[in-house]
């Protein structure tokens, strides 16, 4: 049972979309919203009355000295920790608690700070396993295997290959992402966030940790998923020439607190934001 | 006082005396846990292991007998002399802190930063060897263990505790085992001899440090080595005292060794990380389960102890995952 | 060494992503497979089938649940014992209150049965991990040794405690019962064991497998990626659970014929698949055949040697074992803490890189 | 050979015709394979023919006429073949360029031609033609394969392929008559119009346009693939770049001739995994390569166990002894053919299948002299290696050794129907059937490389030996002579230095002077693992090259070239005195070497002029400084105090050898 298709259809990766969460939102519409959101840890306030969108198609920078509430952010958004006060609109929904698995359902994905690639896996299963939301073949048919189930697996498989082209790593495709070196395994855990043709990317910090050239690549990478998807993108990071270049909009936070919001010109010449990155006392 | 109450009084004594008796084993799971990380499985091999020597070094029986006498057709069994007590006890103990030595430098040392699932196993099969290794040393027979400690129903107490009873009632008082009450000042003794040794000696605060975390205690220079066999040796030394309060009390045999099993909801109570929730786990299990036998057992066919114990840990559990002491787990991404 | 791989592309990706992509292994295991269904049988005698074959196709299965829940969904379990003796009543029931429903259905209905009482004692998994879970499932093990023991209804009211299975065929051949001829036996142990490990292949390389190896490797990453705990942790006890029933209804009717709960069921049935799953290796089809394979002969060897070379009791020959077993499982972990597979993966990799070092 | 008749029952004279022949003869037979997207597309010779017949339309609807150029740029990619046989199936003529060239280059080639379509791989090859425009006025559509990252590009003169390709089935569904009238066209061509045009590297000045016609080229690929027997089983991958005349000779036009498969790797990082999967039957590959397969080969087996280290010497040594008698078929000792038997079990079977070889027929190698142990290695490892001597000129094939008939230091007698003679001053003159019309508008260069009845002069020096194998000494115009008049080839010194695994590079001059120098190039992997070996610490290339110990290595080596020259009356008085280790490599970026790495004598010799003065006027070591460009284009200064070394010269030994 082989799936052989004539070169144009099978090689049309080009254009090829990432449209499993398309929703009838324009480009520039508000895809989420967050008003006063507060998280605390017992007593630790990781984030304050914070609220800002994020609109559909945009690159949204996330930055803030650390410790600044920015991945607890990330995991507010995906709905990993629930905030005790405010409230978050993902598509017009209002949305209460919910799990992350769900988020996961609704086209959130996201990479993480210090990489949490499955080890006991190879590359390609680690971004096929960012298809799972996607299947749905029950556990009878898996265990038949042939039918159905193969044959689901194989148009995963050809959309996970496209994926591995468009970030060009076929050359480490069956390799254990244990051995891979640091920089290839950011690219991989990118890999898995688009297996699942998110509407919404969370990078948290994708380029910590890597040299020049390895920057470049992955903000290649990160435009040409914006580009050719559409994906709308919120992401982390400190190095602010990569903020000022590769982000539409930037949301500053410090201490958990919002303390600068807009374009990046604007953000990077408000005096507030200026100091929270110089390290002057606060008031 | 009505004979039912004086029954119930007595059931919870006798609840806490075998309550003592888990946490002591529970000790040495303790102890272990906090400075390795390990959950030791052999705890109760080991106390079995323990008490077999110090029953065979007493009975000056020869090591390896059975062995030898197949492989060289000899009939040797006794070395025919026999040794006090307390200087049994002295050597198996040597015997025990020379075991830990032997097991770290052999196992422990390769296995340093393996998860812990791996060391878990590791010791499961500990227990194996240990079980296979103390029955071909000492031979599988059940043994007699006594070591002087006054066993039998204490008459003294009987005689006090009638006189409770109101008036026409005939009841004659409750029986309580003398050796419970050894064991239970042991214990005693032995919990605060630890919690002594653990918060203020030199050896004691590393061993807590170690047990936070490994990788900073090394930086400050404590040697992750002599720690691990240190606190080897302490369980093991509990586990002697296991051994002999329970061998004392049911004879030196197999079933002993499955204490372990019986130490574990004690664990899941208390936490595996504080000495207190030891102690205050095996309690609550040892009067638990009594009472249970006397209360719930007739509706439900009776010799529940085996399991009692486990559901009530587990219900303990899906409220509150890290046990009675232990902090809550936060989970960082 | 032995590889010749070059030449041989692969143009499909069904074919990229079989269970034996170099030819050479494909040749080698239908081979293996023809001679034991069709060679094996017509050489087969008592002490082989009763001490070595069925025992090692019945702990095979037994092994390959208890690699689905430990191996690929990282879910430690210490009651399949109890999980074998849901499998083994089930069976007695369904035998002696269906006398002619046929064995294969009664197995396989055991099987469900156990699934059932299997996701019962996981649900403690959605909210407990590690240890934890070990002694939850612990619980299991001797809650159900002990409700089989005290309600005789599970044993039919028989005065020793004890459940004897009845006489059964398959296509008119005794199965089950005193007059089933080794082969017999042989040949439907293997048949079960062939199809289950080629189904416990297929849920491991589709969706369900990674997802449980999503749960095992960082369950919270997996969660987040959309892997919920509860199908994930839950099926893999219902799957798990399926195949140790089956094991149970096997290794009551086919290979012990009678059993007595307590003895036949104990603790160290659990304790034995743990270890065929840890020294054959975690997470690997291949590790449970290995493991399996292990933890059956090499008690049979020890005993040939000790007692039958060396002349010494067997109680001493018994000791000996325990011991070495335990020495065993340490030096495995140290030695390669992922088992035989994984050793026979390195020895597979060091042949195909000959005569370069991999 | 395909016997057949073809449509009017004549041979096929073109290779569009073969491409017919084939989708009919050979329809179901695989005719293309590419490594895509993880797993091996495979088509069919029908499903090529469907491939390049909707590709040629659409670009006849373009505009594309007869005679025009068609540049086709990139890597191995299935598509830019089908661009071949389309322009030729339009009697437009392919231009191929090399996918590493730099814009100018690019453009150069272009202009030169004429070109005014262009199909190319990717971004990178569209982003140097866009740089170019006003260099090459004449092109108009650009025609892209992989579209990754040109999505907001202007689209008024970028097309993609299957856009085109699209357009031309659009144009066959409305009428088919178009694709009986382009299948009648290639019927009725002749073979007279020119097939390709081949840029050769340019090694003596800039490169020029080979232009080749198709039925001599279709006659050439004939004859080859009847001398090796090719057919439609037989495998190839095609990994060595596209616009060399090697890959468009043995990959394109042997292909169409005898049917067999092509497959391109998947990408270029992928290729040795992929040789692996694909396991060729034919193999060709320029000695620089063997050389490097032979050193990772030893470095990989150094880290070896020490139980392999010694089955693998040993076994080395039986084939060394036995190896090429028992692959050309001689009598061999029983002991020796047992030894041999094991060996091909424990070691040779097994590195041939890691190198992806076990199925290769027939291996080539050719572009420049091979070391004579190298050679022999893959050959006692059962691998039939052969040599070949050829050109773009030649459209490959002048000389080739015939199975069994096989030796290390020469390139074989002449190949099927060609003729050679050797001119007074020794340069080797051929006629061949697949010989080239002439260089695209240079008539005055194509008449100098003409003689007047019709020879092609290769400007390569050579000699026959007693057994009628043609021997390539050197450069016709680099040969010289020395002050005492004796024979001084420096390419046949350069090689004999070059065959020692650590030795990457050698300059050797003499012509015109009292005695014989050379530069050396030491080559960094292979001496750099041997410093980290004897632990011996290194900052920099030029820091290693400069170790009195590496010297030391240098010298040994150039003492046993120079025993070796002793032995050849006609070399013995070309022995080299003096040596020095050179402070970094040739580099094509500073164009001291040509693109496919052949020294650019001329150039070095001036941009080093200060150190052979210091090699001649006797001074120990000398001070220079070299101008050196990047990789990203800027430029850098590197100072450094080259010694110089001495060498021991050795009497002439032995009688004259036989006839010229």
């Amino acid at each position: 049972m082989s799936i052989h298709m004539p070169l144009n259809e099978h090689r049309a990766i080009e254009d090829f979309q990432l449209s499993a969460h398309d929703d009838h939102l324009e480009p520039g519409d508000i895809i989420l919203d967050l008003e006063n959101v507060s998280l605390a840890f017992g007593g630790v306030k990781a984030i304050n009355d914070i609220s800002f969108n994020i609109k559909k198609g945009e690159v949204r920078a996330i930055i803030g000295p650390n410790g600044a509430g920015k991945t607890s952010m990330l995991n507010v958004i995906n709905g990993f920790y629930h905030p005790q006060q405010g409230t978050i609109t993902y598509r017009g929904e209002k949305r209460t608690a919910m799990q992350s698995t769900e988020a996961a359902k609704q086209g959130i994905s996201r990479t993480f700070q210090n990489i949490a690639l499955f080890k006991g896996m190879s590359t390609l299963d680690n971004i096929m396993t960012g298809r799972i939301t996607l299947q749905n073949k029950n556990l009878f048919l898996q265990a038949l295997w042939h039918g159905p189930a193969a044959k689901e697996d194989i148009e995963h498989r050809l959309v996970v290959e496209k994926i591995i082209d468009f970030l060009e790593i076929q050359h480490i495709r069956k390799t254990p992402v244990g051995r891979l070196p640091y920089g290839l395994q950011k690219r991989v855990e990118l890999g898995r966030a688009l297996a699942a043709e998110p509407a919404l990317l969370l990078l948290d910090e994708p380029m910590a940790g890597m040299n020049l050239e390895e920057k470049e690549d992955m903000s290649r990478f990160i435009l040409d998923v914006n580009s050719q998807f559409g994906t709308t993108i919120a992401l982390i990071e400190h190095d602010m020439g990569v903020v000022m270049d590769i982000s539409d909009r930037v949301v500053v936070l410090d201490y958990g607190r919002k303390i600068g919001d807009g374009s990046p010109e604007e953000v990077s010449n408000n005096q507030a934001v200026i100091d929270a990155y110089l390290g002057v006392s606060h008031d | 006082m009505s004979p039912e109450f004086l029954y119930f009084v007595e059931t919870v004594l006798n609840g806490l005396m075998a309550g003592v008796m888990y946490s002591l084993v529970a000790l040495g799971f303790v102890l272990i846990f906090k400075a390795s990380g390990i959950f030791n499985f052999a705890q109760g091999v080991m106390a079995l292991f323990a008490a077999l020597t110090l029953v065979g070094l007493q009975t000056g029986q020869v090591p390896f007998s059975h062995l030898i006498n197949a492989i060289f057709g000899t009939e040797i069994h006794h070395f025919g002399w026999t040794l006090p007590a307390f200087f049994a006890v002295l050597i198996t103990l040597a015997i025990m802190v020379l075991f830990a030595y032997l097991f770290e430098a052999i196992v422990l040392k390769h296995l340093v930063n393996q998860e812990p699932i791996i060391l878990f196993m590791a010791t499961i099969g500990l227990a194996y060897f240990l079980e296979g290794f103390g029955d071909l040393m000492w031979g599988s027979d059940v043994k007699i263990l006594d070591v002087g400690i006054p066993s039998g129903g204490s008459f003294w107490w009987e005689e006090v505790t009638r006189t409770w009873a109101s008036e026409g009632s005939d009841y004659f008082g409750m029986y309580i085992d003398k050796l419970d009450v050894v064991a239970a000042l042991v214990a005693v003794v032995l919990v605060i001899a630890l919690t002594f040794f653990s918060k203020y000696t030199k050896m004691g605060r590393a061993l807590r440090a170690v047990a936070d975390d490994h990788q900073a205690a090394q930086s400050v220079g404590i040697s992750l080595r002599t720690i691990w066999v240190l606190v080897w040796s302490i369980s093991g030394f509990v586990a002697l005292v296991a051994g002999i309060m329970w061998g004392a009390k049911s004879g030196v045999q197999f079933s002993l060794s499955l204490i372990a099993l019986k130490a574990l909801p004690v664990l899941i109570l208390g936490g595996f990380t504080s000495i207190p929730g030891a102690i205050v786990g095996g309690l609550i299990i040892g009067v638990g389960e009594k009472l249970a036998e006397l209360y719930v057992g007739p509706l439900v066919g009776g010799a529940i102890e085996n399991w009692f114990a486990y559901v009530v840990a587990l219900m303990f559990l899906l409220f509150r995952p890290q046990g009675l002491f232990g902090e809550k787990i936060i989970e960082r991404v | 060494m032995l590889y010749r791989e070059a030449g041989d592309f692969k143009s499909t990706y069904a074919a990229d992503q079989q269970t034996f992509p170099i030819k050479s292994e494909r040749y080698l295991f239908w081979a293996f497979m023809a001679v034991a269904f069709f060679v094996v049988p017509f050489f087969i005698n008592d002490y082989w089938e009763k001490s070595i074959l069925v025992p090692l196709l019945v702990w095979t299965m037994v092994a390959l649940g208890i690699n689905i829940l430990t191996g690929y969904c990282g879910q430690v379990s210490l009651g399949t014992g109890g999980f074998m003796a849901v499998g083994a009543f089930a069976c007695y029931k369904l035998m002696t209150g269906f006398p002619d429903l046929n064995i294969v259905f009664v197995i396989l209905l055991s099987g469900f049965v156990t699934a059932g009482v299997g996701v019962l004692f996981g649900l403690p998994s959605l909210r407990i991990k590690g240890f934890y879970l070990a002694v939850a499932t612990l619980a299991a093990q001797f809650f159900l040794v002990w409700m089989f023991n005290k309600f005789p209804w599970f044993y039919n009211y028989s005065a020793s405690g004890q459940i004897t299975a009845p006489e059964r065929t398959v296509f008119g051949i005794a199965v089950t019962g005193a007059s089933s001829a080794p082969w017999a036996t042989y040949l439907i142990c293997l048949s079960f064991v062939f199809v289950f490990a080629w189904i416990a292949r297929n849920l491991t390389r589709g969706r369900v497998g990674r997802g449980w190896m999503a749960m095992r490797d960082m369950d919270i990453a997996a969660e987040i990626m959309g892997v919920s705990p509860f199908n994930a942790k839950l099926s893999a006890f219902a799957v798990s659970s399926f195949y140790i029933g089956i094991a149970g209804a096997l290794f009551f009717s086919v290979y012990l014929g009678a059993a007595e709960v307590t003895e036949a069921f104990g603790i160290e049935k659990s304790f034995t698949a743990l270890f065929m799953v840890i020294i054959g290796g975690l997470g690997s089809i291949l590790g449970s055949f290995l493991g399996a394979a292990f933890i059956i002969l090499f008690p049979v060897l020890l005993k040939n040697i000790m007692v039958g070379y060396l002349g010494w009791p067997t109680d001493l020959a018994s000791h000996f074992q325990i011991m070495i077993i335990g020495g065993m499982i340490i030096f495995f972990l140290i030695v390669e803490p992922h088992g035989l597979a994984q050793l026979w993966r390195l020895t597979k990799e060091k042949l195909r890189t000959w005569p370069f070092p991999y | 050979m395909p016997a057949s008749g073809m449509g009017a029952g004549a041979k096929p004279v073109t290779f569009p015709q073969y491409l017919l022949l084939n989708a009919k003869r050979l329809a179901g037979r695989p005719a293309m394979r590419f490594k895509d997207l993880g797993i091996w597309q495979t088509w069919t010779w029908a499903e090529q023919r469907d491939e390049i017949a909707s590709l040629a339309i659409g670009l006849r609807e373009l505009g594309l006429k007869e005679g025009e150029g068609v540049a086709i740029v990139g890597t191995n990619r299935p598509r830019l073949y089908w661009a071949f046989a389309a322009a030729q199936s339009l009697k437009a003529i392919p231009v191929p360029v090399y996918a590493d060239a730099v814009a100018e280059e690019l453009a150069f080639v272009l202009d030169n031609a004429g070109v005014r379509f262009a199909v190319v791989e990717d971004q990178e090859q569209v982003d140097k033609l866009i740089s170019m425009t006003e260099k090459v006025p004449s092109l108009e559509v650009i025609i892209y394969d992989h579209a990754r990252g040109l999505r907001d590009y202007d689209h008024d003169n970028l097309l993609d392929f299957t856009v085109v390709q699209d357009g031309g089935r659009a144009k066959i569904a409305s009428d088919p008559a178009v694709l009986k009238d382009w299948e009648a066209d290639i019927v009725a061509s002749d073979g007279s119009e020119i097939s390709a045009i081949l840029y050769t590297s340019g090694t003596t000045g800039q490169s020029k346009g080979v232009m080749l016609r198709a039925s001599a080229s279709v006659k050439a690929a004939e004859d080859t693939a009847g001398f090796d027997n090719l057919t439609d089983r037989d495998v190839v991958l095609a990994y060595l770049p596209l616009a060399w005349v090697g890959d468009h000779y043995l990959n394109y036009a042997q292909a169409y001739v005898s049917g067999l498969c092509m497959s391109c790797p998947e990408s270029t990082e992928t290729v040795a995994e992929n040789l692996r999967e694909v396991g060729p039957t034919f193999y060709f590959a320029p000695p620089r390569v063997f050389e490097g397969l032979l050193t990772s080969v030893m470095i990989r087996m150094e880290d070896a166990g020490p139980f392999k280290k010694r089955l693998f010497k040993h076994y080395l040594g039986v084939a060394k002894k036995y190896g090429e008698q028992i692959l050309e078929g001689k009598s061999v000792p029983l002991m020796g053919r047992i030894s041999y038997f094991l060996g091909d079990k424990l070691i040779y079977g097994p590195l041939r299948n890691v190198l992806g070889f076990t199925n290769i027929r027939v291996a080539y190698t050719a572009g420049e002299a091979i070391g004579p142990d190298l050679f022999s290695f893959f050959r006692s490892l059962g691998v039939n290696l052969k040599q070949l001597y050829g050109q773009t000129e030649a459209f490959l094939y002048v000389t080739c050794q015939k199975d069994g008939d096989v030796r290390a230091d020469t390139v074989g007698p002449a190949a099927p129907d060609v003729e050679i003679r050797l001119s007074e001053n020794g340069e080797v003159q051929f006629k061949s059937p697949g010989m080239f019309t002439g260089y695209y508008n240079a008539p005055e260069k194509s008449a100098e490389t003409l003689t007047e009845d019709g020879f092609v002069k290769t400007g390569d020096a050579g000699v026959f030996d007693q057994n009628g194998h043609l021997k390539i000494i050197d450069r016709a115009k680099d040969v010289g002579k020395l002050t005492d008049g004796s024979l001084f080839a420096p390419k046949y010194i350069e090689n004999k230095l070059k065959f020692f695994p650590d030795v990457k590079e050698v300059v050797a001059f003499g012509d015109g002077r009292d005695n014989v120098c050379v530069f050396l190039n030491i080559d960094l992997t292979a001496v750099g693992n041997w410093a980290e070996r004897n632990n011996i610490s290194y900052a920099s290339y030029q820091e290693l090259a400069g170790l009195p110990r590496v010297y030391e290595m240098m010298r040994e080596h150039v003492n046993s070239v120079n025993r070796d020259l002793a032995e050849e009356p006609m070399m013995a008085g070309a022995q080299v005195k003096r040596f020095l280790v050179l402070h970094k490599e040739l580099d094509a970026d500073d164009g001291e070497v040509t693109r496919t790495q052949k020294v650019r004598r001329g150039f070095v010799g001036e941009r080093y002029a200060p150190l052979i003065e210091a090699l001649y006027d006797g001074s120990t070591e000398k001070y220079v400084e070299t101008e050196v460009t990047f990789e990203d284009g800027r430029k850098g200064k590197i100072t450094a105090t080259v010694k110089i070394g001495d060498a021991e010269t050795y009497p002439a030994a032995g009688v004259k050898e036989a006839a010229e």
